[in-house]
């Protein structure tokens, strides 16, 4: 059986991959989890230097999700170049580095400073991140804000880089559409969905940071109407993600599109549950005689009435 | 090294209408576990809620000298999740991972070890009493509740040895108000003599009280902080605590799961808790 | 205690309205709900004429959630106002009418033929649906289409006009903006979320569909933000949605920002739940000493770190 | 008129490893429902599942005289709501709302009722067949399942006086097949004499079938259909069947929940289902 799956030049042993600020910086789970085993690691996203984050309290369950507001606390990529990538790269994981920029060249730099580094396979860009300006709204909502930053990093690296989607727009295929012009080797998607909960007894937010991010099985169904859109609309890998939980989930969204996908939140829940999600994914394929996972890319089949619209 | 396991109910006993006991077979969890560690546990499987809940180690079982069969949890119903805890049923099964975090550091004789505990703060001082007598520590135990039925397990730190100094708000047991009262007499009765590290764990207002009182009287203390976890292995960043090691350095944020949950109350800016 | 709230020159005589498309045409619960309790009846979703909906499967759940695509079967406006609004009508019910069309002149004769009946409240537009084209996209999913169609609907009427808005956008609140300097009495969110379930064993959508849309509990933290926002935006009154199960969920949406809110979802877990509703908001009113529930309106309490921007 | 109410569970019988019957304490819907009516019960407080589950009406309880104290469901084990209905305790309470739906229209002497069940189609058809014996109405129940020991209750219709023909697939009782082989044969045989009116309920390729043999040998028949329901009240248009009521009219789709769940098979538009 052939599990492997490859998101540009970069060949992954299998589909799956730690989303990103929901494993730490990989290193914390290596006592729990075989990293190597592991289809890749997004770790968790860098600026260029460190940043405190926002105050606690930084997360409150929902219905079947949970928000965050971490603010992106983080060691900066100097020190995870020098602290954290050499134990990632000794123990054989598949590196994915998650980062954030103010400007297009916060990005660009980094990705020199990441490009020089052994260790790095590939760059998940976060233009999903809200802290970001550019004319007044982020880079990642719009078209040319997503091309932009896409086009400036491609022009200092060869590595795979992988632009990493917000669901807040109206049409997430036209971004993802402007990422492949721009050069991108991949999209992923989706970043959290911009949202919010209120303590009524004290009517103040439950988040210190006001709004924060939904993550979980609640937004699988967005997600994966998502990633069937830009399946339709790009031609470069798509790396799903969006409540993963469990192999149904994981099929879920390689059935609609996508050649890889992460999970995030469910590491919270079950820190070790990459082996069973492999053996089951394991399992459906060869109960469907299906050889390569390749293969189940996209194989969702619609009939003539299935299409835009709904309710 | 922390393990992921579906560990059995082996009894749950409730102390009152909020609070309850629940025992755990658990060998290769307990094994190993030092007083002041957590674990993670999933009370109920599907996402209702979603996440674990973190829950210090109460007892390790059995507490002969044979090899640990489990633990016990001290759980006091505030929402969902403890909710769930406080109506288990005996065999069955809760997913726990741990043991997690750093644990106390534990001081020997001639030092004494004074424990405070406000409410369910309790839960952690079971294991550390029982490893400070080991040692032949002298130890106290200032523990504070609402009223007298909110205070367990006086029996057996009794027989562990450890002196109780108890404090009920409406007075029904011991002295009447806040525990830090007597704390704060006793430090500056006797802070020469005894020379004691402070272990406390309980409401931050507590807690902040009596980092306060230690500072002021000069004695090291080690605080047991409770922030929301939601995944006690350093993965979610969203269990920190405001730090500050020396003076030239900022307050910066640590993860209270891995550096923590003990402090150094020194190292905590407490105004920012 | 004072339970009433304005939407323009519509008292209601509490905030609680029943959502349209999940309570029939109001009169399907006559039996188990007394209709003139609840603060207004949104009906299901009606075109000018008869409309066939979708093939079943036409619902499907997930996690928290649902997801619909009905297709808005419905007897059209003509049988609605013959058989169906007498009835309301004469049971006291506060009727909204959510009307739906393919063209601007579709909205604008099913409004004047409302306009002229005896027992409608108010119109709810549902330019929220996806089947409407306007140079390809929906009239919903751009400011200049919402305000093409209220325009024209504010035009032929003097009932209050309630746009209701689509979550599947970049900027709601733009979106209501418009909607609210073409003459919209106040605007009402959220709609469902554009989203998709798939049978992983046959690979086919669950939906017969395709795509619908999410709706229930999972929803609540992003509609609450998306109330929140277009608070900040308008200030004509907002009718809140997404999710609401309990009156904690309705406190929530009051406190963000929405005069009133509608319940959807629920009620097919509830039928009559309005009762509980209602009681439980009086209990938070009295134990608040809140004498007005238009005073909660709004009173979310931010500090200054507490801006639009997350994780 | 349907109430919604807090039904407390009498008892749990398992049947075998997927079926189960469930007695509920319900007075009040109990109260006036008839045969072929339906309840939605929600198995479980909170959101997994998040709707209610359509089921009918199996015994009105007791089934003596005297006023019914609740009402009884065949549960099948395929799906998360089925699962939790299985495992209910005693004493449990489940929210039920009902009684909903059209029910069976009764035949009397001297037609005869010829009853068509496939596996947990039998639900709606005890007291069905029970009304049907008030009015001395002979009975004839048609009933398929995969093998022996997923037919049930044979006792409690022999015992109302209605005559069993059975079938199953593995010819484990009964005839071997499909039950729709021997209802084929005894509609060809009897149908002058016996005049029989057809119910119906099962897998929709069993109710199919039943439908083109009723139709073919000109005989009446009504089914008990099966859609995924929301609401079971008419508010979300989920349950649709597809039917068209006289030749001039296009097949048009109506709310099984309002309008059925029992229809006449003749209307139904069968390759559209
Ligand atoms: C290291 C550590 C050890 C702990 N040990 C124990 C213990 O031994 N026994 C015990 O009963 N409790 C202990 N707690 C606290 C316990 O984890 C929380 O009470 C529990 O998570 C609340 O879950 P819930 O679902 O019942 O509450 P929810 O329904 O989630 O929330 C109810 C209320 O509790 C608050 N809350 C939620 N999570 C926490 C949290 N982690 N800490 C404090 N308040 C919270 C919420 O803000 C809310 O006001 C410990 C916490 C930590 C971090
Ligand atoms: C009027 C009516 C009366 C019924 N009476 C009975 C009864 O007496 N006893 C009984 O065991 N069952 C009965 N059913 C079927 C029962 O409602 C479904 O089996 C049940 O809803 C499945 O719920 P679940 O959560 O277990 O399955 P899910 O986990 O929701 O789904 C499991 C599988 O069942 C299918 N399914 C889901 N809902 C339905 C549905 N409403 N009908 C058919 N298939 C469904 C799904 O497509 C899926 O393949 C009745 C249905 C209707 C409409
Ligand atoms: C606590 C938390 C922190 C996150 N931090 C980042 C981040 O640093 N960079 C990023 O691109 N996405 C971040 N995300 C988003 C996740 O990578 C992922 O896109 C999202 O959570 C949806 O997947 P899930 O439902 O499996 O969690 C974070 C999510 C969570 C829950
Ligand atoms: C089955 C169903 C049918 C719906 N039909 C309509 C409709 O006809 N018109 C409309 O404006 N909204 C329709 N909606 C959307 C709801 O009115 C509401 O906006 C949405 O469901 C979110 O609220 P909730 O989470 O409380 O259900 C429908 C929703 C559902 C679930
Ligand atoms: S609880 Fe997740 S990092 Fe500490
Ligand atoms: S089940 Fe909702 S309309 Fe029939």
């Amino acid at each position: 059986m052939d599990l492997n799956v490859d998101i540009g030049s970069l060949r992954l042993k299998n589909p799956l991959i730690a989303a990103s600020g929901c494993f730490g910086y990989g290193v914390e789970y290596a006592e729990v989890v075989n990293l190597k085993t592991l289809g890749g690691i997004a770790v968790k996203g860098l600026f260029l230097s460190e940043r405190e984050g926002h105050n606690p309290p930084r997360i409150v369950e929902t219905p079947a999700g949970m928000l965050n507001a971490i603010g992106l606390q983080g060691i900066g990529v100097h020190r995870f170049v020098a602290e954290k990538l050499p134990d990632l790269y000794s123990q054989g994981a598949t590196v994915i580095v998650n980062i954030c920029g103010s400007t297009i060249d916060e990005y660009v730099e980094i990705t020199r400073i990441l490009a020089d580094a052994d260790g790095v396979n590939a760059i998940e860009l976060n233009i999903s991140c809200p802290n970001i300006k550019a004319g007044g709204i982020t880079f990642g909502n719009s078209a040319v804000g997503t091309s932009e930053v896409v086009q400036a990093v491609r022009s200092v690296t060869k590595l795979p880089i992988i632009p990493k989607l917000t669901p807040n727009v109206t049409d997430i295929a036209g971004i993802a559409r402007a990422a492949e012009e721009a050069g991108a080797d991949a999209v992923s998607l989706v970043n959290t969905f911009l949202a919010m909960a209120i303590d009524v007894e004290t009517r103040r937010p439950a988040l210190s940071n006001g709004v924060g991010g939904l993550s979980g099985p609640a937004i699988r169904p967005i997600a994966v109407r998502m990633v069937y859109e830009c399946s339709q609309a790009v031609t470069i890998p798509i790396i799903g993600m969006g409540g993963i939980m469990t192999a149904r989930d994981v099929l879920e969204f390689i059935i609609a599109g996508a050649t890889a996908v992460q999970v995030g939140t469910a590491n919270f829940v079950n820190p070790n549950l990459w082996p069973k999600l492999l053996a089951d994914l394991k399992e459906y394929l060869s109960r469907h005689n299906i050889e390569r996972v390749q293969d189940l890319v996209g194989t969702l089949e619609l009939t003539e009435t299935q299409v835009w619209n709904s309710s | 090294m922390p393990v992921d396991v579906d560990a059995r109910v082996v009894s749950n006993i409730r102390l009152s209408d909020d609070y309850n006991v629940v025992c755990l077979d658990a060998p290769a969890l307990a094994l190993g576990a030092q007083p002041g560690q957590f674990v993670m546990i999933k009370p109920v499987t599907g996402f209702e809620p979603l996440l674990r809940r973190p829950f210090s180690i109460f007892e390790v079982l059995p507490t002969s000298n044979s090899a640990p069969t489990g633990f016990s949890l001290l759980n006091k119903r505030v929402g969902i999740g403890t909710e769930i805890l406080y109506s288990v049923e005996v065999d069955q099964e809760i997913r726990c991972l741990g043991p997690l975090g750093v644990p106390f550091t534990l001081v020997g004789p001639p030092q004494e070890a004074w424990i405070v505990a406000g409410g369910v703060g309790l839960a952690p001082f079971l294991t550390l009493a029982s490893a400070l007598q080991q040692s032949g520590t002298p130890t106290t135990l200032f523990y504070g509740g609402r009223r007298s039925a909110d205070l367990f397990y006086l029996d057996a730190f009794t027989q562990l040895g450890v002196e109780l100094v108890l404090a009920t708000e409406d007075g029904s047991r011991g002295e009447s108000g806040l525990v830090t009262a007597p704390l704060e007499r006793a430090l500056t009765a006797s802070v020469v003599s005894a020379k004691p590290t402070l272990y406390a764990c309980g409401p931050t207002p507590m807690m902040r009280t009596v980092a306060g009182l230690a500072a002021a009287h000069g004695r090291p203390c080690q605080v047991s902080l409770e922030p929301v976890m939601g995944c006690g292995m350093g993965g979610c960043y969203s269990c920190v605590v405001p730090v500050c090691n020396s003076e030239d350095e900022p307050t910066h944020f640590v993860r209270a799961c891995l550096e923590g949950p003990v402090f150094d109350s020194q190292t905590i800016t407490w105004n920012r808790l």
